[in-house]
């Protein structure tokens, strides 16, 4: 069995049930409209950069997320990861093809928010020189894709060890968007745990010295690293878990 | 008593409940029939005030489920077994039904009792299989010792001794003068459940009779004769004008008379000295009768080359 | 009563009420005590201080509320508690009333026991619970949790769908309303007539850590004070409820 | 073929299949009967590589399930109609499955008319009835045409029409040379479907034989005579050696060891007038329920004894 055939066996899947077009369609919609909403109330002789521009992503990430935990935790909810198991009893493979595919409808998703917000912020604020010509815009734009790409597999990765999708949304809803931001409010040494919470790092590589970081210890190159590095020792533990499981 | 009357029930332009009107009445086992997406199910839940009908009205002992006090009391339904907190136990969830009704704590445990479920009441549901969730489904409907019994397919997914534990039930639960109405497609087990069945098609009513009328009307019984003096009561038979036919069964000559009892037959027969080798009726089955009758109200046939003639007549 | 009862063996029998309240009372005293020892030093820790985690019970609970109501459409149970009892709005009544006060009272034990390990920890800092705004802050937390509840069950009864809802309780609060702020010019004044900003404002107005708490949601300042604050945010919990209730009522089971 | 050997499966301290072993032929309806917990799904789970044996082993054609290469191929199932998510297309459910073995996409409006369901393909599932379900768990499994098929009770929410229709199908999938292994609880279904049979109780295997042994082994049949010379009657076959009762609501003689011909020979012999003479055979649900007695799991109480049950009147 090629990996071609098991991520399009799983494209159609994804694509066959309406929740993943509603999250992936939010997840574009919602910063370009985030983005229109900024440059329409920016004073129109002032300049706003790039990266304010993006700001939006969040509701992008965070519908990524739910998308990405319901395409595994709605298999198990209605049974068809057992009929996935049984169609292909090497595990893994069907669940690795699982999250490259999700995680590459989440990186476009996010390219798409990216440039999308970036396009539409240029055509109505034309004052602002907004480009991608530095290393930092760069970053802010297309860096959307990467960071999205690996929060899908995070989300995959929750999905698989909690099964359930009100505990896995609970879960990667309340963490990026509540327990990192309130850490930093731990006095002394709050700030420096912060920079080490894996969406905090994701934040740090889109926004560079705009993040929330007041003295960041990673790069912004490194802070995706370590990013990445975060949701593949994640997804690594969840496959071995799924595949001592009963399914 | 269940009245059903000029009952509607439509989903956009879909018709599933067509001016649907027929009683349920006490001391009997009412058999509930039709082909899949006849309307069965819609039609139930809204005697219950599940749904709500698109016009026409359905009366528990002449009020609408709505007005009931306790209806648990009145009303006890097996719609889905599986409609149950897979995390609650078998106990809390007969508990809060109880509580809704104001029934005791202790009537929980007497149905408990009575499903055979006492040893596992305090598992979780969702580790139940299809047919203990039927029982807890069954005692669910028992809780509030209601006049009115109805249950959706109640033998599915029970193991033997529960369908035969089932079968007996229902029927003790009609002879104590209740009003039971059930769902069935299991026809060879509605036959020997079910006095009296409403059969419906389509959304429409296609009958109400006795079981055995049903079955007659559709196919009536014949009766089957063996005899090493073949010639003799053939003969013996015509004299008398009844009709014969030759069959072979089993491999062995046989005549098959329609049209008489066999007590009759057997009488011509010790008139004349005939040695008999078998004299057996042969009913038609609640099967053949009813795919004959609900021909043309079945919505998604599947396409087969395969099926044979009268399977149903089989022992 | 019955009614009530019912909700409450419903609720209590099955295991995901109890581990949101333990979890609940557990991140938000737990986090208290992380940042109360810390501040211990700096002499620092107000009442208000000791109640900035309340968001992670609130979450917890608005999660709680949601699935009291989803799991029950998920798992066909909502028929057979509409067949034991055919008048909809009094039993979803009576469900939102057992889950709010439970929510309340977990969110004031939460908030009181939240007050009382930063009194042990932060020997530093002089801690009391005098003066109206100190009471308010502390024990308003259970006003909040007991509305904010309503307001999920609502949301639960309108998606019917826990995916669906839980994201709507979790996002709302945490992301929309914080972002709305970021929108210039207007953006301000949109996000004060937010009800859980208008919550966050009757918890923490006019004390003297309020900036810091008002930083916490991102917000500025409100044109109301905390009593219409919360009475807005109950307005707004119950006019969905009603809603959720009337649309229960017409749809079929 | 399918072969259990020593097949094991625990949990916790819960034996659920204790030291199965049995084979399937192909060429025949193989059915697998016992009550509930008898552990028939663990073991149809165990056959497809879900959950592990705590010991044992159990081939399809000859490989674990897990060495298999594109296994619908190989073996079909269908084990739970609903496994399908509510909001995908009957279409879209077989595209999926077929993409992961490399069956082509034409393979899929084949066995979605084979069983009827061409008309609704892309209808969601979610709105389908149980019937309408199992026929699309049937179209499951038959998507690879495999030489293998396995049902866990695939009657269950047929109607009538649906249960004949399947009732033939599998016959024609044995007589095509296939294995087909079916579980089912409605015993009159079996009696028509399965000429063999796997019986388990409480995990262990009762018995494997062909339906009629089974049946034979289990009980007697009976010859049921009504006449209104009963006493007669009665003495007559008491000087033939034959051993006979009276069935109480009717009034009739039931003779046991004896064939229709001799009791219609002794009858006319004595100038008895017959009302009925035919033999009553036992049913596999009687069969079933001598057999199983003590490995039933959750024995229900507080009702009268079963009287005497015919099967297919």
């Amino acid at each position: 069995m090629s990996a071609v055939n098991l991520i399009s066996a799983e494209s159609i899947k994804l694509f066959s049930t309406r929740s993943p077009w509603w999250c992936n369609l939010l997840a574009m919609v919602l910063p370009v409209g985030f983005a229109t909403a900024a440059v329409l109330s920016w004073p129109t002789d002032v300049p706003i950069s790039v990266t304010e521009v993006q700001m939006g992503y969040q509701f992008g990430m965070m519908l990524v997320l739910v998308m990405a935990a319901l395409a595994v935790t709605t298999e198990y909810r209605f049974g068809t990861m057992r009929t996935t198991f049984q169609a292909v009893p090497g595990r893994s493979s069907a669940l690795l093809a699982k999250t490259a595919l999700v995680a590459g409808v989440a990186g476009l998703v996010g390219l798409v928010a990216a440039l999308g917000s970036l396009g539409v912020a240029s055509v109505l604020h034309p004052v602002s020189d907004l480009g991608l010509g530095t290393a930092d815009e760069l970053r802010a734009v297309l860096g959307v894709a990467p960071v999205f790409v690996f929060s899908a597999v995070i989300a995959v990765a929750v999905g698989l060890l909690v099964r359930q999708s009100a505990g896995a949304l609970a879960l990667l809803l309340v963490w990026p968007m509540l327990v990192e931001p309130l850490v930093s409010v731990i006095p002394t040494v709050g700030e420096h745990i912060q920079q080490w919470m894996p969406f905090v790092a994701a934040d740090h590589f889109l926004r560079g010295e705009r993040s929330m970081i007041a003295d960041p210890v990673l790069s912004p190159a490194m802070a995706l690293a370590y990013f990445a590095a975060v949701s593949v020792g994640l997804l690594a533990v969840a496959l071995v878990v799924a595949r001592r499981r009963d399914a | 008593m269940i009245e059903v009357e000029h009952l509607t029930k439509r989903y956009g332009r879909t018709v599933a409940v067509d001016d649907l009107s027929f009683s349920v009445r006490p001391g009997r086992v009412t058999g509930f029939l039709g082909p899949n997406g006849a309307g069965k199910s819609t039609t139930m839940r809204m005697i219950l005030g599940l749904d709500r009908p698109t016009s026409g009205t359905v009366r528990i002992d002449g009020k609408p489920y709505r007005e009931l006090d306790r209806p648990l009391t009145r009303v006890g339904a097996l719609l889905d077994a599986k409609w149950v907190h897979p995390n609650r136990s078998a106990r809390a969830h007969l508990r809060w039904m109880a509580r809704t009704n104001r029934l005791p704590n202790r009537r929980v445990d007497e149905v408990l009792e009575t499903v055979g479920l006492s040893g596992v009441a305090d598992r979780r549901a969702g580790g139940f299989s299809l047919g203990m969730s039927q029982r807890l489904g069954i005692a669910a409907a028992l809780l509030g010792d209601p006049e009115i019994l109805m249950f959706d397919e109640p033998v599915n997914g029970l193991d033997p001794e529960g369908i035969l534990w089932i079968r007996q039930i229902m029927q003790r639960l009609a002879s104590e003068g209740r009003t039971v109405l059930v769902s069935s497609h299991l026809l060879s087990e509605m036959a020997q459940t079910a006095e009296e069945l409403v059969v419906i098609g389509r959304g429409k009513l296609i009958r109400q009779c006795g079981t055995a009328q049903f079955v007659d009307e559709a196919s009536g019984a014949t009766i089957r004769v063996r005899t090493p003096q073949v010639e003799r009561l053939r003969g013996a038979l015509h004299q008398e004008g009844i009709e014969v036919r030759d069959e072979v069964v089993d491999e062995l000559p046989t005549l098959v008379v329609a049209g008489t009892s066999s007590e009759r037959v057997g009488e011509i027969a010790a008139a004349q000295g005939v040695v008999l080798h078998e004299l057996s009726v042969q009913r038609g089955s609640l099967e053949q009768a009813f795919l004959q009758l609900t021909n043309e109200a079945v919505e998604y046939h599947a396409h087969d080359g395969a099926t044979t003639g009268n399977e149903g007549t089989d022992r | 009563m019955t009614l009530l009862a019912v909700e409450r063996i419903k609720l209590f029998s099955t295991r995901s009420p109890w581990w949101c309240v333990v979890v609940a009372v557990g991140l938000t005293v737990g986090f208290t005590a992380l940042m109360s020892g810390f501040a211990n030093e700096q002499g620092t820790v107000t009442v208000g201080f000791t109640q900035f985690s309340y968001q992670f019970g609130l979450m917890v609970l608005m999660v709680m509320a949601v699935l009291a109501v989803t799991t029950e459409y998920r798992f066909g149970t909502i028929r057979t508690t509409f067949q034991t009892a055919p008048n909809r709005a009094a039993v979803l009544t009576a469900k939102a009333l057992l889950v709010a006060v439970l929510a309340g009272v977990v969110a004031l034990a939460a908030a009181f026991l939240s007050f009382w390990v930063s009194d042990l920890l932060a020997t530093n800092s002089d801690l009391s619970l005098s003066g109206a705004d100190a009471w308010r802050n502390v024990a308003g937390t259970g006003l909040v949790a007991f509305l904010a509840a309503v307001l999920s069950v609502a949301v639960g009864i309108l998606l019917r769908q826990s995916a669906a809802a839980v994201t709507v309780v979790l996002v709302w609060p945490l992301l929309v309303e914080g972002l709305v702020s970021l929108i210039p010019r207007i953006g301000q004044d949109i996000q004060s007539w937010m009800p859980f900003v208008a919550a966050h404002h009757f918890l923490f107005g006019g004390q003297p850590d309020s900036a810091e708490a008002a930083m916490m949601m991102g917000m500025s300042d409100v044109p109301y004070g905390p009593w219409a604050g919360i009475a807005y945010f109950g307005a707004i919990s119950v006019g969905l409820f009603v809603v959720a209730v009337i649309t229960a009522s017409r749809r079929d089971a | 073929m399918i072969e259990a050997r020593g097949l094991t499966r625990r949990y916790g301290n819960k034996v659920a299949v204790d030291d199965l072993s049995f084979s399937v032929r192909p060429g025949r309806v193989t059915g697998f009967l016992g009550p509930n917990g008898a552990g028939k799904s663990t073991t149809m789970r165990m056959i497809l590589g879900l959950d592990r044996p705590t010991s044992g082993t159990v081939r399809v054609n000859g490989q674990a399930y897990h060495e298999l290469d594109q296994p619908l191929r190989r073996i079909g199932a269908l084990l739970d109609a609903k496994w399908v998510h509510p909001n995908r297309s009957a279409r879209a459910h077989l595209r999926w499955l077929a993409r992961t073995n490399r069956l082509p996409d034409r393979r899929v409006d084949e066995v979605l008319e084979a069983v009827g369901l061409a008309a609704v393909a892309n209808r969601p599932a979610g709105g389908f009835s149980l019937g309408m379900s199992q026929r699309l768990g049937i179209a499951t499994a038959l998507l690879g045409d495999p030489e293998i098929l396995m049902f866990d009770e695939p009657v269950n929410g047929l109607d009538p029409e649906g249960i004949r229709w399947i009732r033939g199908f599998m016959r024609d999938l044995a007589a095509q040379g296939r294995t087909v292994f079916v579980s089912s609880h409605l015993l009159s279904e079996m009696a028509q479907t399965a000429e063999d049979l796997v019986v388990i109780g409480r995990g262990k295997l009762i018995s494997q034989c062909t339906t009629a042994e089974f049946i034979d082994n289990a009980s007697e049949s009976l010859v049921r005579v009504r006449t209104p010379q009963a006493e007669e009657l009665r003495a007559a076959l008491a000087r033939a050696d034959a051993e006979v009762r009276v069935e109480v609501e009717t009034g009739a003689l039931l003779v046991s060891g004896v064939t229709t011909q001799l009791v219609g020979e002794v009858a006319a012999a004595g100038g008895v007038v017959l009302h009925e003479l035919a033999v009553e055979r036992a049913s596999l649900e009687q069969a079933f329920m001598r057999l199983t007695d003590d490995a039933v799991e959750y024995q229900t109480t507080a009702l009268p004894a079963p009287e005497l049950v015919t099967a297919g009147r």
